[in-house]
């Protein structure tokens, strides 16, 4: 089980700001998810049509769509930040 | 000793001096402070309000992490980020950054650095109310935001 | 429209938030301010004050003119320095510059023109006063100082 | 007549904070002004013994020591500036 978490127009798009989810063995990294995701409704396809533009982070950290997943308790999808 | 470092993510306000004094009374051997206040503005008369939208736990750690990587760069007395979220009109404050050195540059260049990285990797969202009550869209990433951080590589 | 700039030489301490919310109040489209503070500090632990020596009148002059040419070249929304004369306890503020902009680099890189101008061509001269009740040396000027303008040219 | 007025460590060398002068029609420029005031007594010497270094106004304005001093009222002398 992995905690998912959403923010700003990606968690509009999806529907709800969080949830938990089994990962098949087939989703190894980021962009691995991504795509798993993309087939859970047209929310999570609208949110993620794009996924060039989506940030996500591991464990409350930056990474990249090509990381690996690993034992992440916590992967966090959001748009590109606009604070400051 | 402590490192220099104070990050606070609020939905209140701030007051300047009062973090100013703060860390100049901690260290009577700082001699120059920077801040930046980033403001909430109105650029066509449009807007009641912003709604800043936050990643609690990763918002904190990651201010704490740049602040970090300032110190690591520059020869710094303190830091201080402050980070507001929720509903903030025009004219109030979002964001503060403050630097305190013994050397202007150092607290200048650091203060700047830690704008670009706030700005960019600071898990924060901006979305417009309107004053027409609507509620408008989420405020854009700007790609010279982007752009600003290829300066500190 | 009047020019934004507010030049003040005075004996009393300054405060930094009602400065940066009097510049806001003024002009609801400001986004970025940048602040620099410089505090009297005492490095050898034997600094009981500072005595600031100004040229009255011409300290005011001089201030403005290098506000001027601070907003003729950054697209700036407001100018606030302050310079402050007499005796200065360390931890003490000194000077205050403040500029407003919508571009944050400009409000930085204006902000530390006017330091480096502050410091090398107002006419404020500071001498020290030791803790033993014994008045010090003239604080010497330093070569850094005088290099830090040819940045500007 | 014109005033002159001094600052930090030239006040004190020379020993007095202003004082106003008749200057020699000879006396044309900054520097001649500054050779002028050396022969004025021993304070003034000491005060003025590098000239290089000594900053000086006209109308409160900065000028150099090649500037014609003219119809100066005011010329202030002092040393590098130590503001900020």
């Amino acid at each position: 089980m992995v905690k998912l978490v959403y923010f700003a127009w990606v968690r509009e798009r999806i529907g709800k700001s969080d949830e938990e989810i089994n990962l098949p063995d087939s989703v190894r990294t980021i962009a691995d998810l991504l795509d798993h995701l993309k087939q859970r409704g047209e929310g999570y396809a609208v949110a993620l049509e794009v996924p060039e533009v989506i940030h996500v982070a591991i464990n409350q950290e930056h990474c990249q769509h090509s990381d690996l997943i690993g034992d992440a308790r916590e992967i966090a999808l959001f748009p590109p930040m606009t604070g400051g | 000793m402590t490192l220099p470092i104070k990050t606070r993510v609020q939905a209140d306000d701030f007051d300047l001096q009062t973090e100013i004094d703060a860390l100049a009374s901690a260290n009577c051997d700082i001699g120059a402070v920077v801040t930046f206040t980033g403001l909430c503005r109105d650029d066509n008369g449009t807007l009641a309000a912003l709604e800043l939208e936050h990643y609690p736990g990763m918002a904190e750690l990651e201010m704490q992490r740049i602040a970090g990587e300032a110190l690591v760069r520059w020869p710094l007395d303190g830091v201080t980020l402050i980070h507001r979220f929720g509903k903030i009109v025009p004219g109030e404050n979002i964001v503060l950054v403050v630097t305190a050195s013994k050397h202007r540059n150092a607290a200048f260049e650091a203060a700047s650095f830690l704008m670009d990285f706030l700005k960019s990797k600071a898990p924060f969202w901006k979305r417009e109310i309107r004053r027409d009550g609507k509620v408008g869209s989420w405020v854009d990433a700007r790609d010279v935001d982007q752009a600003a951080l290829q300066r500190w590589r």
